[in-house]
Order: C-alpha cells, then structure tokens, then sequence
C-alpha cells in the first residue's frame, strides 16, 4: 500500500467540497414557480423539516411532484404555497382525507394531474434515466386517460399494441430524507428499511437540484464501510442538510414510527381553514428552528416512537 | 356444523375458497378501522386459509413484502420496523413490485372503492363533476394498475346505494369499462373484476354483458335488501347461491391459529 | 405468537411444490429454435453448467440474448448450437477476442443484432416491466441505428426529440446462476458481490420461463434470515438446479474468482475449429455430468481460485 | 525540472491536467496488458494526479464501483473480491451506471477503438464490410453510450496508419459524424470526442471542421512521425505546442504515492 504523504502534492491544502448547508439556506434553492419532487411514501419519511421552512420562507406557485403523499403535500397546500400536484395519492393514511388537499381541489384552487402509482414512478424513472417521455399501459380505459391532458396515445412500433406516452418528470428541485451523509454528499439509507421508499432515488435522479435532509451527517469512512447502501453518489446531490427527527411526524424506517398522536391533531387543526391557520402559526410560524419545533413535541413524547436502530 | 361466526369471518373464508394455488395475491396496507379489516385483515386471513387447505404455495404480496409467514404475524401491520422484520421471502423495491402488476404476473389484486359500477368500474377520485368535485377523494394510489393487469380483482366494498352506483363518476380502476370486449379494445389484454365480496352478497359478473350479477346471498340475507341497498339493476339469476357458512374448524383455524389477537380480522392494535 | 398445529387444518400433508431439478431436466425445457437470455457479464457469474449442459443436448438454432458475454456464448457458438446473438459484446475480456464467434459472424453462420450494453439492459428492462418496446437515445448516429433492423425511429411525442425504439427483449427461457435459492425457488445472492450482475434480475424476470443454477440450496429459514438479499420471488423461477461451482471458469463474486488458466487453454483450443472439437469432446462429450467435468480441472486447481467467502 | 520519464507517465501527467474538478470519470476494466495500461492505468492515474492538484472533488467511475479510495488501490483490479472490497463511496447496480450517461451526469469516457476517422468516430465492431467482415471484433460494450453521452470522451490509440483511417467500418462511438452540427441533427444534444492521446501527440477537433487537428508532440516526436502513421489528412495548425514533460514532484508522485507496485502504469499482477 503507497504511503500517504499529502506534502509531495504540494497542495497539502486541497480541500473537497463541502455540501452540507443550513435548512434555511438550502431551502432558499427552491425558487417560487418551480416544480419540486417529494420523497416519501404514505406517511413515512418525507421531508418534513425541509417542508417547513419551505411555508416559513413563504414558496409560491409551487407545482408538486411525488407518487404516494400524505401531510407534506396537504402542509404545503394548506400554507398556499400549492398551483398544482402530479401524484397517485395525497391522503392521511388510516386517518382518512387529507383535509386541505380536499378544500384546495374542490375551490379550484390546485390543480391535480392524475396518476396512478406506476404512472407517477415510471415518470420518474424516465426523468433519471434522462428521457423525456415513457411509455405506459396503465391508464388505458381510465380517468387517468381522460383527464390528465398531459397522457397522450402512440402505438407500439412492433406489436401495434395501444400504449399511453407520459412526459418525464424532471423537476427543478428534490427534496428527500435519508438517514447519514457524508459532507461530499454521498448519501446512505440503513440496510434494513422500508422499500416502498426506494423511489427516493429515482426522484433526486430525475431532478435538476437535490437537497438531502438526513437524520445525521457522518465521516467518509462511515460511508466506505458499506458501499452498497449508498443510494445517491454525490455527484447527483447538491446539499445535505443534517436535521435528527426531520420526517417527524412522518415515519423514518427502523429509526422512528410516525406519530399518530401527532397527525390526529393535524387532522382536527386542518378541519377548518381557521383552525389550520393555528396549526401553522403553532408548529411552523411561531418556531425559529427545527429543533423548537421538536421541544414543543416534547422530548418525553419523542422517546416513545423511537425504535431500536439498526444501523447498516 | 355450523357455528357462531362474525361477518368478516363467513368472508374470509369465502374469499379463501376462491383464491388458487401458486398465484400472487396483492393487498394493501395503509388504512385503519374497518378499512383495514376490508382491505388488509380478511385478505390476509383468506391467504391463509388457502395455504392450509388447497393452496399451499399461494404467495401473499404487502407492497414490497413478499410471502411473509402468516403463522408468525407481527405485533403491529403499520409499524415498519415491525414490517421489515417480518419474516418474509423477498423484500424489493416498491417499483419492481408495480413491475410485478405490468409484467402480468399478478394473480388477484384487492381493491376497493367510494364508487363502483354495474360494470365493476371503480372510484377513488373524486364525487361529482370531476372538473368541480363535490368531494375530492385520495387519488387511485395504484388502483389503476391493479385493475389494469391483475388477472382478477377481488373487490371489497360497503354495499349501499351511494356506492353501487349506475355510472361512476371517474374510472381510477377498469372494470369492464362500457361492457364486453372493450378492455380489450383499449388494449387492456388481460384482467378485469372477479369477485365483489360485501357484507350482504357475493356478486360476480355476466359472461355476455360483462354486467354485475348476484352469485351468492349470505345466510339469513334477502334478495331485496341487496336490491334496495344497489344503486344500479343487478343480473339475478335463478341459480343464486347461499353463501356458505364458515365449517368450525375453519372457524377455529381463524380464531386459534391465523388471528388469534385479532390483528386483523378486529382490527386491533397491540 | 400464534401457536402452530397443523393438525387443525385437517391437511397436514400438504406440500409445497420442490422446483428443484436435475441439470439435465432443467436443460430439457430450453427448445431447438428458442431464444435463450443468458446472465452474467464478461467472465463473471455466466450459468456454465447450464450451457455445457445445452451443449451436451445438441440444442439447435438458438437465438442468444444478453448485454456483456464470454465464454459462454462463445462455447455454444463453438458447438454449433447459435442462430444469432443480441448483445453488446462477445469476447474473452483480457484474453482477447472470442474465436468461436469470430469465425461464425465471419462466415455469415451467425447473425449478430447489434447493442451497446444500454440498448441490450433497457431492452431486458421493458421486458421486465411488461412492456413490448423502449425509446432511446443510444445508437442515434451510430452504426447500430444503421445495422441493427429491429431499431426504429420516432420524435418525442413532449419535446420532438428524436428516439430511436427497441423491440423488448422476451427469451423464451432466462439462464442464470445464483448463490442460493430454497427449494421453492426464491433465489438470492451474497450481500457482498459485483453489481455488473445486478442486470441478471432483469433477464430473468424479461424471460417466460426462468432457470436458476445455484451454488447451493438452503432452507426456506435461511431465505426469511435476509429477505432484501432475494432477487427473485419464486413465482419468477420455474426450476432451480444445485451445482456448487456452476460458473466454472467464470469468477462467482465473492465465492471464486475466474479460471484464467482454464480460460487460456480454452483460447488456444478454440483457435481453431479442429481443436475445439477437442475441447468439446474433453471437457463436454466425454463427461456426464458436472462433477467430471470437475474432477478433470482437479481439486487442487479449484481450491486456488477460491476466494475468502462472506456469506451474509 | 526534468527527469527520466516512460511514456505511460507523460501521458498520465498530461490527462490530468484536462481533467475538470467536480466531474465524474467513467473508466472501463477487463482488458490485460498494454490495453490495460491504456484503458484503465493511464486514466486512473490521472484521476489521483488531478485530485491530488487541482480537482479534488473529481469522482472516478469503474462501472459500478464509485469514487474509490485511490491511496489504497486493491491488490489486484481484475479480482471481484478485491474490487467487491475496495473502498469506494458507492456501489452500485450497473443498469444504473449506464443510466448516470443517459441522465447527463458523466464528464469524461475514456474509449479506445480499432479504428478512428478524421471526426473521431471510434469502431471496435468489424473490419471491412460490415455484413462480410474480414475480422469481426468484440462488439460496442458501453460505448456507443460513453460517445452518445459523456460531455466529451478521451480517447486512448495506438497511432498506426491502421487505425487511424478515413473512414470507420462501423460507427460503434459517435463521434462528430459527417462534420459540424451532425450530431445535433441525428438527436445527440451534448457531448463528442475530446482529446486523443497517443504515444505520439495529442489531437484535439478544429471547431470549423470538426476534424481532427494536432494539439501538442511529445517531447522529441517529430511532426512528420505524426502525418507518417495517421491515415488522413490532420489538420496541421502553427500553434501546434509541446506536451509538458512531467516534473519531477510528478513522478515522485506516480513512483511513490500513486503507482508503487506498478498495478496502473506497468499493469503488473500481484
């Protein structure tokens, strides 16, 4: 093995580059108007801290892109900072109607591109595959046909078979939530995890700019340990922000469960816009930081959904 | 034979009698209360009781959760750590399992809806005019692709007139869309609704009309309580069925071995 | 935890179905005239077994399928068994070109579809996914779009971008070699191996009819301890055959590097026609089984290339 | 400042100073021998001597192997073992590798051919008539995807009138095609030949023609050696310069640091 002897460069003072960047700062990235890919899935580990700052640095005219959403999509809504959506799902899972979704559809106020599961990732796929468009039998004979203007129609050059074409999604930003990074912005999930939220990837690939929340940033070693479970090189990622807790309430894996408790009062906040406005004045206005957001939770009431980590 | 049994359980065990060997059964996770003994508890328990008796490599498939072992149910069904460390036969990655759907090798998906048609057509979506809702509902999910490619799919629902309704008022899942042939007219090449299992009846759908028609009352249920509570004309036939009432050992099957903390046919949480 | 009693179900002798088969069994469901997608890539993890086994059979008229081939395509272009091959590459990595293949597309005895290894993957990808062709960019300018005849062309129905379009690959029947597998057929691979092979699900899961060889068949238990480790749920696999060193001489990841000293007689057997009648007779003919055929490379030679195993 | 230097060293010294910091470097493995040397130890070289001047944050690329720990090259690169274990920041599934060109994300290809026209168009498929070749070679492997995508390829020859010719037998690389503005035209919207390097000089492409034009000799290469065993016309420009020859702390650093054991520039197996 060479020895290491970094004055032989001359240049002993080279240093990489240092993504890692302040949830404010990172968050100014996203530019009102622009179309921004959430990770996540259902209620598990969509970044929500990344989302709070978006609504307290006021985003406007955002259009939204995911496959599967539930309170980060109904938060943004709810805060008006929402034109329009292109997903399969924007719900509280066992709780039922995402409330401000629902009044914002109904006013005309957003606009909603139907897609069903498979649409929304098959978009993705093609947006970090970096194709523009993608074939897809999935809406044939449905609303989705209807509906969504964007779906257009082709046949199969070779069996002649009727398909659906989609536009990629390619969105300006990403945002999604992982568990450690390095400060280069290698990004790694644990080894044992949820796999609906492997379309995390897909939707930073297909992006134009990615910001990465993580529940911790750790050393270049860390991430050599364990080469496999990187999901996203650093080349695809342009900052990492290190926010613990950053999906609550959503779920994070094996690290925490959502937090039902948590949610229920979302759900009894959003009933109204009135009383929604509360709820943002509460948890998200009335809070300088994440981390006064997570003492108004209380601290006792974090401990109980923890889980036992198993870290790679 | 027969003994003291619960709806959900004269439903399990029915949807049971109807799965096959070998084929890979969808359910979804996600919801709570009686949706969830809809859509997660009586499928999982059906999986179960078909592996027991006439289907021993039928493969249960929870998302990503592939084949997990039914005999050892986690405490929670909506707590990924639990989820994950579920002894299951393959975890992959949510997209490859859609992929499963397009690629044709789905046997039965379970879906359900706040809308279906005399043609099994489903809704998800939205109540009223789709351009300015009444209610706008929580989008298809991966209704679509269920209906699209499954080889059947079993639909769960409550069976009242503002569900079976005439004309449902957007298509998130196909049914036979406008009648017989035109899935494949669209170019859906495969699939289409099997069974719909409510708390009254069995209802299957007519070869030549591709409409809904009765194919089993549940004990004790009158042909005219399924007629008021259908928003829509039902094929009867003369040949209707009574369902059949679950045998004590099943019952004791479901009670001691399969759902003995009632996870998932009482929705409890442990 | 529920208690078991099988007793209860009235069916105690109910038995899940054994995919396990016998090498030449297995090697029965692969047709004269077929298309046979072959997994692995350059000198790793290609099913030898399996094709010595094809050889053995006289199959007839096959058609090849894979992204990144070797000795093996090779081997059954040698013996006589090949109509044609779709895929990026035939050769023998550091040993130069493949001889067989050299002289058949020379001589016009096998027909050569040609791909870059992006057309050959995405076009197992569609076939995995169901669908029936792929758009790409790839071979826009280049000799592929000009000699390969499936490659047709259309404009993006979102952008006027041009494509060109690939027909799926659908093989009739997928070869690959695993790790482990139980005996219903859920096959996994080391935590630790080389991800080139990664492409191996594709072809499988693209493919009708699907045999896995394996290194070794373990218990369904040992499949629960890491179910992120199974590539293939068994309702993709039709048989799974047991062969401990079943690439021999192509390497296995992390279990046995390649031959490179059996890969160089076989260069010098192959260099002509006459002589690799010798090899056929050898090392294929003139074995009936496997296990000759290891016994002729001998124990002390197989033990050299071992590797230090990690079996997660 | 000059010292003893072998050719595999200048040109290592040389490709890094065209190596750009930030960006991504795919570079092939599985050939032997002075292929080796060409396609992998010479590029590889390179990345560590620019990471250790001027790019630190340049990511090398081995298929699916990412970023390396290049201070700690494993004992042999053609061993999966070994390169299973190396450390590196990323491994990961090489469907997804190809996918980082299609996507954009990729600087620099390293690519080599049998043959090379004036527009840098590269064959590795077939000599002569392509549906009667006199020698059929190995086929594209990925690059038709690294000439299609990267922002510019580095191409590596051997400079002989055989290879250098008028026209390719086979386009397997795209480079600029018939001239300017063609690879617009046919849909490839970014990328095409860079720089080539010889043992002799170094090419670049005049922006007008998008031919191939000498950029710089090395030290002690006659013009004439150049025009002698290249089989077409280059472009001959009067500011034709002198590759640098490497200094000293250059090839310290190579010796000692980088290449001791001569894996890269040597291709020696331990």
């Amino acid at each position: 093995m060479a020895t290491s002897n970094a004055s032989m460069t001359g240049s002993s003072n080279l240093v990489k580059k240092d993504k890692r960047a302040s949830l404010a700062d990172a968050v100014r990235l996203i530019e009102d108007g622009s179309t921004v890919g959430i990770g996540g899935s259902l209620i598990r580990r969509h970044p929500m801290a990344v989302i709070y700052e978006m609504i307290r640095q006021n985003k406007r005219d955002l259009t939204l892109l995911g496959w599967n959403n539930a309170v980060d999509m109904d938060l943004l809504i709810g805060a008006g900072c929402v034109k329009a959506v292109k997903t399969a799902y924007v719900g509280m899972a066992m709780l039922g109607l995402g409330h401000n979704f629902r009044r914002a559809v109904e006013s005309g106020e957003v606009k909603v591109f139907e897609h069903s599961e498979s649409t929304a990732i098959d978009a993705f796929r093609a947006g970090s595959m970096g194709w523009s468009f993608v074939p897809t039998k999935t809406p044939l004979g449905s609303g989705l046909a209807d509906h969504n203007e964007e779906i257009k129609f082709m046949d199969c050059p070779y069996t002649g078979d009727p398909y659906c074409v989609l536009p990629a999604f390619a969105p300006d930003v990403a945002i999604i939530h992982a568990h450690t990074a390095d400060a280069c912005g290698n990004v790694q999930l644990d080894s044992k995890r949820e796999l609906d939220n492997e379309v995390d990837t897909l939707i930073a690939k297909s992006a134009n700019k990615v910001i990465v929340s993580v529940e911790q940033v750790v050393s270049e070693d860390a991430i050599y340990q364990n080469p496999e479970l990187t999901i996203l090189p650093k080349f695809f990622v342009d900052c990492v922000v290190e926010i613990p807790l950053g999906a609550h309430p959503t779920a994070c894996d094996c690290r925490y469960d959502y937090d039902l408790e948590f949610l229920s009062k979302y759900q009894e906040y959003a009933k109204s816009p009135e009383t929604f406005k509360e709820f943002l004045k509460r948890y998200v206005f009335d809070v300088d930081d994440h981390y006064q957001y997570l003492d108004l939770i209380g601290l006792q009431h974090l401990f109980s959904i923890q889980r036992p980590k198993e870290i790679s | 034979m027969s003994t003291d049994y619960r709806i959900q359980e004269l439903l399990a065990v029915e949807v049971s009698r109807h799965l096959i060997d070998e084929e890979v059964v969808f359910i979804g996770i996600g919801t709570g209360g009686p949706a969830f003994i809809r859509a997660v508890g009586i499928p999982l328990t059906a999986c179960r009781l078909a592996q027991l008796s006439h289907a021993p490599n039928l493969v249960p498939m929870l998302g990503p959760l592939i084949d997990p072992d039914l005999d050892t149910l986690p405490s929670s069904l909506r707590d990924d750590y639990e989820l994950v460390h579920w002894h299951s036969k393959a975890q992959i990655p949510e997209q490859e399992a859609l992929d499963v759907f397009k690629r044709g090798k789905m046997g039965v998906g379970f879906v359900s809806g706040a809308q279906i048609d005399p043609y099994g057509n489903l809704n998800i979506v939205a109540i009223g005019d789709y351009d300015k809702p009444k209610v706008r509902l929580v989008g298809p999910l991966a209704q679509t692709d269920h209906c699209a490619f499954a080889k059947r799919t079993f639909i769960t629902m409550e069976h009242t007139k503002r569900q079976f309704v005439e004309k449902v008022d957007f298509i998130s899942g196909a049914g036979y869309l406008g009648g017989p042939g035109e899935r494949d007219r669209v170019g859906l090449r495969q699939g289409g609704p099997g069974l719909v299992f409510t708390d009254y009846c069995v209802l299957d759908f007519d070869e030549k009309t591709a409409r809904m028609k009765i194919k089993s009352l549940h004990p004790g249920v009158a042909l005219e309580t399924v007629v008021e509570n259908t928003g829509f004309e039902l094929i009867i036939s003369d040949d209707i069925e009574v369902t059949p009432e679950p045998t004590s050992t099943q019952i004791e099957l479901i009670r001691q071995r399969i759902d003995p903390e009632g996870l998932l046919l009482e929705a409890r949480v442990q």
